[in-house]
């Protein structure tokens, strides 16, 4: 009788712990098809009511699990937590350069892309500047730039200055710290930028 | 029909220099970037939704009168200034967009239903989509000291012409590259512009093969009809 | 001395076995890539293309252990094989449901979707055609379509012929051949537009 008893727990047991497994995978699942398909940054709100959860905590830690399977894994994907507790997919940066000429939607080309980096590496800088260093083609990326949220205008008495959104800084992993951004930005555009700093000391 | 007396983009920097007579004729014609200006108005104009014909007209009209003044000041043999120098600063290299992939939320059943749309239109000519905006000033007044180069054209043309005359003999055809050989390149660009002019008048044809991109000029108007020229 | 050789063989074999693993683990990484970033069924010469390789069959066993990789592993993701060796990463199938709320961004504007769509029914059409019954700005749009891979030109004597890619019925799930894509665009389309026929004759 008395063994029955335990075998039935122990069964139970098991059972239950195959169940937790089990839920456990589905919500790993669940949460990287939805970083998938959003290809965008997703807050643990968002990712929570997929999970169909109250819980944030829960949400994170499943998360958090998540990433560590894809760091652990041989793959050419990440996943990155943003500022504010978000999450993103997305290809690891050394891979973009070989396989970019694959992807559809078309990217912004590498004037706009000075542009930006431009703006991101003098923000707040005014649009007349960012006009006169780049040339008149600039105006256009400026507008571009605004158009996908990377890049916004705001009017200081007569003229306009520009700085990168909060979208820009979740773009790039960036902090949203217009100071430490610009350190971070330093690092990335690497010794190029050094070299000019020390030259060129800021006004 | 609409309500809004809203300032259209056209009228702010920098398109508002199409659109401002009195600026218009105060500019140094070598600052301004038409390619750049035509371009970017087309895209604002598509991305606002707004297709204003009166306003386009004006933009075209605009953009010839200071092609006109270009080349003028060519004619004239002026040359163009140098390209303005940049202010020395760093550009960081260009900074590329992490790769994600992106599910879109358009299905064939959006697809469908716009070909709905498209095809009404296919029937429907859609003259009643344009509305006067009296915003803009009149395209004649734009037009005003254009005559006496007009006549300073006309002589040149005709020289020019004698010139081609000459040079062609007996076949009737002459490559651009060997008109405009040992010139200086304003020259050059100068006898182009006359070599529209001439053609605009029909006196000669031109054509470009576009593989060696060498201009043909053929004096008289070219038959086309035949093919016979074009096969060459 | 034989001891020493032999040792030497050995570790150069090591050597050897490592540096073809780690090889053989750039390419599939950078099959997964490719396949990430470009969202669509790509060919095994695309996938050649990124590997640098000209022998599609090299390129075909990679992408069959990265196919197995997948299987294998426990993940909301599949890679498939199509049609004519074309291979595609996608989301399996049971999580679009859940997930789905998630995207809210659109192929593309409603203007260029226009094009596209008349473009897509009236194919093969000339450009001419298209700029006449959408405007000038389908210029723009045919620019755009373009660049994303959705149509394609060709040049028949004098004028441009355009019309829709593969991508283009690999995204809406339609046919290859552009007779039956036609049919079945005209049979989805079907009762709405017979409908509208009857109600409003042709001028």
């Amino acid at each position: 009788m008395q063994e029955t008893k335990e075998q039935v727990n122990s069964a139970n047991a098991e059972d239950k712990q195959a169940q937790e497994t089990e839920k456990a995978q589905r919500c790993l699942r669940l949460l990287e098809a939805a970083l998938y398909v959003a290809g965008r940054p997703l807050s643990l709100t968002e990712l929570s009511s997929v999970l169909n959860t109250r819980s944030q905590q829960k949400t994170k830690k499943y998360v958090k699990t998540l990433m560590q399977e894809y760091s652990s894994r041989n793959t050419a994907l990440e996943i990155l937590e943003l500022k504010d507790e978000r999450y993103v997919l997305q290809l690891k940066a050394e891979f973009t350069p070989l396989v970019k000429k694959l992807v559809n939607k078309p990217l912004l080309s590498s004037g706009p892309l000075k542009t930006l980096a431009y703006i991101a590496y003098r923000q707040p800088v005014t649009q007349k500047r960012v006009i006169q260093v780049r040339g008149q083609h600039a105006y256009g990326h400026i507008k571009l730039l605004k158009d996908m949220g990377l890049v916004a205008t705001e009017r200081s008495g007569r003229s306009m200055t520009l700085r990168t959104t909060d979208y820009f800084a979740d773009y790039f992993g960036l902090s949203h710290d217009t100071m430490t951004m610009k350190k971070e930005l330093k690092r990335i555009f690497g010794e190029a930028a050094k070299e000019e700093e020390q030259r060129r000391p800021e006004p | 029909m609409s309500a809004e007396i809203k300032k259209p983009f056209y009228l702010r920097p920098p398109w508002n220099i199409l659109f401002e007579i009195s600026k218009l004729e105060k500019l140094t014609p070598w600052n301004v970037n038409i390619a750049y200006l035509l371009t970017s108005f087309l895209l604002e104009m598509e991305r606002t939704g707004k297709v204003d014909f009166r306003a386009s007209g004006v933009a075209l009209d605009s953009s010839a009168l200071i092609y006109l003044m270009k080349s003028k000041l060519l004619l004239t043999l002026q040359e163009p200034p140098a390209p303005p120098k940049t202010p020395q600063d760093f550009v960081p290299p260009p900074l590329f967009l992490p790769l994600r992939h992106e599910f879109t939320s358009t299905t064939i059943q959006h697809l469908l239903e716009v070909l709905d749309d498209v095809l009404k239109g296919e029937k429907l000519p859609s003259l009643d989509k344009i509305v006067a905006q009296p915003v803009l000033p009149a395209v004649s007044d734009l037009m005003p000291q254009i005559d006496i180069f007009l006549m300073e054209i006309e002589m040149q043309m005709e020289k020019l012409y004698a010139l081609l005359c000459e040079k062609v003999k007996g076949t009737g055809i002459i490559e651009f590259s060997s008109l405009i050989k040992g010139v200086t390149r304003i020259e050059a660009i100068r006898t182009f512009i006359l070599l529209l002019f001439l053609a605009q008048e029909g006196k000669i044809s031109l054509w470009q093969d576009e593989a060696t991109e060498e201009i043909y000029i053929a004096m008289g108007k070219l038959n086309l009809a035949g093919n016979e020229r074009t096969s060459e």
